[in-house]
């Protein structure tokens, strides 16, 4: 067991450090921002001192070498706009973020896994239909489209919620104030329409899927109550799988706050990578991509990990 | 007229739904491949646009108004799903002809071939596909080209797997075990004997990824990092009308939205109707 | 009185190709104790015909015709909720594949006693746990107080085999049925599980309905047979009657073209064609396409004929 | 009968280990064979009789290339053919020939049945298109397998009709050596004898030479001139049809015998459930490998595993205590 959690460590580790190169690589190849940075009337002189300050004027492997060095000691370098630490200002908004693709996902689960259920025992009733018509357009309307009309109906036309911003914060997150709430709500459904749609959908597909086997005929044939069968045998099994996707789907839903708080300037991640790539603000993009990763890849551990114990097939 | 005979297409015709989906995608295909038979101006073309004629809300002759320069929305939504449709169905063919191959050879020649391949897929799907398409995007710069290449390099990931997934069942069948003992060529039992044996749920996810890929093409765009605003697609005709959504000019980004919605929702009602009737494990 | 009687049972399925009627007028009876052997090939309805006793057809199937009369009271008539409480109680059934027949993820001994908990109100978990392992210990499962902890998937077909068995017989049912039991076992584990269930129907004071294609299994363990053929039955007697001494020329054919172990190596003795679709059946006898007595006179379905207390359905036998 | 001396194939000391995952990092070795030997003799039938996981599969595949042996030789004609993959083999390969046990996964089932039955030709030929479709009539004809079939996919068969065409797939280059892997076990028993009978005749026609790989004890008795039983990977006993089923040493066969049902034997009695189950062929124990389910095993059994010993008359046995029970 001991020994299965460290040959996965190992392997996320490994992940994270081809990530880091590849991350490193792509920003190097990216373009020179002392353009950007300087204003227009700057001498030559003064942008090879800038370059010579921000140690880009050194070859590929040894800005790679320091930038190694450099994350061994927790430091990504400064941001070149903000002159800060690039890792406290992305760690400075993570909090807003993660507090979005929390809830989105909380909700989705507590909406999707039911629904997706209900929707699988009688497939032809109409109201299976109606979820399942719902959940098509769940996966088929892009983020974007349904935070604009949220916006559009709640804040413009009913005027019954703010459309930007985060509200008041109370201990890392506003989901303990009104106010907070209020800004909350359209960001999280935005955010959790598509999830919620996928969850439904797998859950549904995963249970018709188990309702055939033998064995929850043979449930059945030795009496186990119709609602057991639904409730324990057969989705015991169909949760399995969900938890893989799951993991995954978490890692998109902090990719996707991009766009959220893009549309809801709402002051997390999302809009800094956005702002940041525009400006090729090198340290800030390596150190939200390399944070992003080590999430995504952090889940996965995770739920192998976690694999182990709910799946009695895989245990050690 | 054998095909409809098949048992297959008799039972994707018997769900409304898609069937439904099946024609609007058609009439939606027919609107892009000829644009100009359908709208009232060609919306590139500067000298048929008017500036008089700047923010028309929907009337008789703009049937759903028009945006600041005077463009009749309804053309340019014709226009923009052309371009939307394209970028899908690019995409779509590029990633499954690279996935497919990829996947095919991975799962068949197993060992090292399959190792390099497969940890590929693995650290690619440790980023969130949106942020590697935008990464590339924002390096690129926009172009309808380039958001085709990305969408690819995005996409391949999911066909190279299921691929495989399915190569690895196949090739232990007897039949391919019997074209192997005949002393056929490797080449010969992937691509003659296993690859039609494959194609059903190949064919099931590309049109769940085309309209993936039209979706994450419309964001990309949304957030100006995706087609240039010169040729708009849906998602840049959307994006440009939300700059005026709140001073009231609404119809500039909806109705470009309901139309991606429409057409993103006949390509899944299609998808899901096919997931259902070719995944054997729904089957008796 | 019989402990089970089947009329003119008729279960079909409405399919998009058409009507299929797997099971179409049988009818059968078994006493307290006693073993029935229902014999046929791949598609002649006899798992249906098991399926519809305990109302375990799922659509597009259904019950249209005929009476399961089960202990007074008619199976067909019963809602689902008071069939429950016979399912696994009163009537139980062992599937043909035991590797998909227990729930990978649910351990050995809950789903045993679950068996139990949901039939027999007031029953303590320390109570069922202890009839389980007893009942494991019956089936000849070796470390059974272990075996109550493992998952399926730890355990071998003929050990998964013994859990179902022992599943079935938690609650000392009047009747078992078995579809297959062993066909997907080896040699060995077959004798030693259908050696089992002879032995411990007999002990629990159970009926047992036994299908299978295997003609030979059924005649080392029952004590009447029904022979099927295209969803119907075609001869239906006691076991000496039916083995030894078959009217019917489907029945002749299928104990005639089996290989002896006595017999030296010349050509076996077979049945032409094929068993025809339940989709395109033929005018009159099913079998006639097949049969060497066939004549016009079989383009009629052949009556019920009673002879010594055998029934065939066959112009030809007088 | 055409029985013969003249030995067609040699299987000497055949080894064949696959390195499994038993879990999700811990690999071991799998014995499939075990120092498998036997001869098999030109126009006779040798069949490889044993329970699921006994290795005899393993055997089949070998001998058609679809596996290669990790130790030991296979000669046939005079060549070496243990290590080599189908396509290494040049001409050699075109002359042994497989059946498989299902019908429905054997035939592809986008391919027409006449590229089917084609495909042996295109690869090992020169036949010109006309040829070619001349040869597959003619052996339709043999098979039974109607013209209007051809133009057919495979899904349109019953198994029955299925496994017909693969036999005319398999005899298309009329091979001198013919592997059949259960290929009755996944039909209904009014098609059995019908799959047997064409078998059985054109081995005649064609004098080919069998390998028949069942656990079907009855068939066995009924096809085969020569018989050799497997038990974990080994075998356990050799001998003629008629001197094994006469008299069968070996405490396994015995127990095989015993146990198969027919309609003319009782039941198995209570001892029958002494008899255990097969065990892994990973981890295998030092003695012999039949002990834990032995009725008759002693100490010794334990301690060394035992050789295959002549008996006379070319029956051989595993076993040293035959005779003391």
């Amino acid at each position: 067991m001991l020994k299965y959690i460290l040959n996965r460590l190992f392997h996320s580790v490994i992940v994270m450090f081809v990530i880091s190169f590849i991350v490193f690589f792509i920003m190097f190849k990216a373009g020179d921002p002392v353009q950007l940075l300087l204003p227009p009337d700057a001498t030559q002189q003064d942008v090879i001192e800038m370059r010579h300050a921000l140690g880009i004027d050194q070859s590929f492997i040894k800005q790679y070498e320091a930038f190694l060095k450099n994350v061994a000691k927790g430091n990504l370098g400064n941001s070149f706009v903000y002159g800060q630490p690039a890792l406290n200002v992305v760690f400075e908004r993570l909090p807003a973020t993660l507090e979005l693709s929390v809830l989105a996902m909380i909700f989705s689960i507590l909406f999707g896994i039911p629904l997706g259920i209900i929707a699988s025992i009688k497939p032809k009733a109409w109201y299976s239909k109606v979820i399942m018509f719902l959940s098509l357009s769940g996966i088929s309307v892009p983020i974007f489209w349904t935070g604009m009309i949220l916006v559009l109906v709640f804040s413009v036309l009913l005027g019954w919620l703010p459309s930007s911003g985060r509200g008041e914060v109370y201990l890392f997150t506003s989901a303990f104030t009104w106010d907070g709430i209020k800004h909350l709500i359209m960001p999280v459904l935005t955010l959790s329409f598509f999830q919620l749609a996928l969850i439904l959908r797998l859950t549904r597909t995963g249970m018709m899927e188990v309702m055939m086997q033998d064995y929850i005929k043979l449930a059945t044939a030795k009496g186990v109550p119709r609602r057991v069968v639904v409730y324990y045998h057969a989705l015991k099994n169909s949760l399995i799988p969900l938890v893989t996707v799951i993991g995954i789907q978490f890692g998109q839903l902090v990719a996707f706050t991009i766009v959220t708080e893009t549309i809801f300037a709402w002051p997390g991640t999302g809009k800094l990578i956005i702002d940041s790539i525009q400006n090729l603000d090198r340290p800030i993009v390596v150190a939200y991509l390399l944070i992003i990763s080590f999430i995504f890849v952090a889940i996965n551990f995770v739920v192998d990990v976690l694999y182990t114990f709910i799946d009695p097939r895989v245990r050690v | 007229m054998q095909f409809f005979k098949n048992e297959l297409v008799v039972e994707f015709f018997e769900d409304k739904l898609a069937v439904g989906g099946l024609v609007i995608f058609i009439f939606l295909c027919v609107l892009a491949l000829f644009p100009s038979l359908f709208s009232y101006q060609n919306p590139y073309d500067l000298t048929q646009l008017f500036l008089q004629n700047s923010f028309q809300p929907p009337n008789h002759t703009f049937w759903l108004g028009t945006d600041e320069q005077g463009r009749d929305i309804f053309s340019a939504m014709v226009y923009g799903l052309r371009i939307s449709l394209y970028v899908g169905l690019a995409s779509t063919i590029l990633s499954v002809t690279i996935g497919y191959t990829l996947g095919l050879i991975s799962g068949y020649y197993g060992g090292w071939v399959d190792t390099i391949i497969m940890r590929i897929a693995d650290i690619q799907l440790s980023f969130p596909a949106i942020l590697i398409a935008l990464i590339i995007m924002a390096l690129w710069g926009e172009g309808i080209g380039k958001v085709v290449i990305a969408i690819t390099i995005v996409n391949w990931v999911y066909y190279a797997r299921t691929a495989r997934g399915v190569v690895l069942s196949e090739k232990e069948k007897d039949y391919a075990q019997s074209a192997k003992a005949l002393g056929m060529s490797n080449f010969g039992i992937i691509f003659s004997e296993i690859l039609p044996n494959t194609t059903a749920p190949i064919i099931v996810i590309a049109t769940v990824r085309i309209a993936n890929a039209i979706i994450l093409e419309a964001t990309l765009s949304f957030l100006g990092l995706g087609v240039p605003i010169t040729e708009p697609s849906l998602g840049s005709l959307i994006a440009n009308g939300y700059q005026v959504l709140f001073s009231g000019y609404w119809w500039d980004s909806v109705f470009p939205g309901v139309l991606l919605m429409v057409l993103v929702v006949s390509i899944n009602l299609i998808g899901d109707r096919m997931r259902d009737i070719m995944n054997p494990r729904l089957k008796r | 009185m019989a402990l089970l009687e089947v009329k003119n049972l008729k279960t079909y399925f409405f399919t998009r190709s058409g009507v299929i009627k797997s099971v179409d007028g049988t009818s059968f009876s078994i006493e307290k104790g006693e073993i029935l052997g229902i014999v046929g090939e791949s598609g002649a309805g006899k798992s249906i015909t098991g399926f519809s006793i305990l109302g375990l057809i799922d659509p597009p199937g259904k019950i249209v015709e005929g009476e399961i009369n089960f202990d007074g009271r008619d199976l067909v008539k019963l809602s689902q909720d008071e069939l429950q409480k016979i399912r696994g109680n009163e009537i139980s059934i062992i599937f043909q594949d035991p590797q998909t027949s227990l729930n990978p993820v649910i351990s050995i001994g809950k789903q045993l006693m679950e068996t139990i908990l949901y039939h027999r109100k007031g029953v303590s978990k320390k109570e069922a746990y202890n009839s389980c392992v007893e009942i494991l210990k019956t089936v000849g499962l070796p470390a059974a107080e272990k075996r109550m902890k493992s998952y399926p998937h730890q355990l071998s077909g003929g050990m998964k085999q013994r859990v179902v068995i022992a599943m079935a017989l938690l609650n000392n049912p009047k009747l078992l049925i078995a579809d297959e039991p062993t066909t997907a076992l080896d040699v060995t584990i077959q004798a030693q599980i259908l050696y089992l269930m002879k032995k411990l129907s007999k002990d629990f004071h159970s009926a047992l309905i036994l299908i299978t294609h295997d003609i030979a299994v059924v005649s080392q363990l029952c004590d009447k047979i029904a022979v099927m053929y295209a969803g119907r039955i075609v001869e239906y007697g006691s076991k000496e009657d039916v083995i030894f001494n078959p009217l019917h020329p489907y029945t002749k054919g299928l104990i005639e073209c089996l290989p002896k172990l006595n017999d030296d190596k010349k050509r076996l003795y077979q049945i032409p064609g094929i068993m025809p679709s339940l989709l395109g059946l033929p005018e009159g006898c099913y079998f006639k396409d097949r049969c060497e007595f066939a004549d016009e006179q079989c383009d009629v379905y052949p009556p019920r004929q009673e002879i010594d207390k055998r029934i065939v359905f066959c112009h030809k036998v007088k | 009968m055409s029985q013969s001396e003249v030995k067609l194939l040699e299987v000497k000391d055949v080894e064949k280990i696959f390195n499994v995952n038993i879990s999700t990092f811990k690999k071991k070795d799998l014995h499939a064979l075990n120092k498998v030997s036997f001869d098999i003799y030109k126009g006779t039938t040798l069949s490889l009789v044993g329970e699921s996981g006994c290795g005899k599969t393993t055997v089949g595949k070998v001998i058609l290339g679809l596996y290669q042996a990790t130790e030991g030789s296979v000669i046939f004609r005079d060549k070496d053919i243990a290590k080599l993959g189908p396509s290494q083999r040049d001409n050699v390969q075109k002359d042994i020939q497989m059946i498989f046990q299902d019908p429905y996964s054997s035939l592809n089932p986008r391919k027409k049945i006449k590229t089917i039955l084609e495909q042996p030709l295109k690869i090992h030929t020169k036949m010109t298109k006309e040829e070619r479709k001349e040869a597959i009539l003619s052996l339709c004809d043999d098979v039974g397998i109607d013209y209007s079939y051809l133009e057919r996919y495979p899904h349109q068969f019953s198994g029955g009709q299925r496994q017909r065409i693969a036999i005319a797939r398999a005899m298309m280059l009329k091979p001198e050596l013919i592997l059949a892997d259960e290929p009755i076990s996944a039909l209904d028993v009014s098609i059995q004898a019908q799959i047997l009978n064409l078998m059985m005749d054109l081995q005649e026609k064609y004098n080919s030479t069998m390998l028949f790989i069942t656990h079907d004890i009855s068939v066995v008795k009924h096809i085969s001139d020569y018989i050799a039983v497997m038990y974990l990977g080994e075998i356990v006993e050799y001998a003629s049809k008629k001197e094994l089923f006469a008299n069968p040493q070996h405490p396994y066969t015995k127990m095989l015998f015993s146990t198969v049902p027919d309609i003319h034997t009782p039941l198995a009695t209570e001892s029958v459930l002494k008899t255990g189950e097969i065990q892994s062929p990973i981890d295998l124990p030092i003695g012999c490998f039949f002990q834990n389910r032995c009725l008759y095993k002693d100490k010794n059994c334990e301690l060394e595993h035992p050789d295959l010993t002549d008996l006379g008359e070319n029956h051989l046995a595993r076993c040293p205590r035959i005779g003391s029970f």
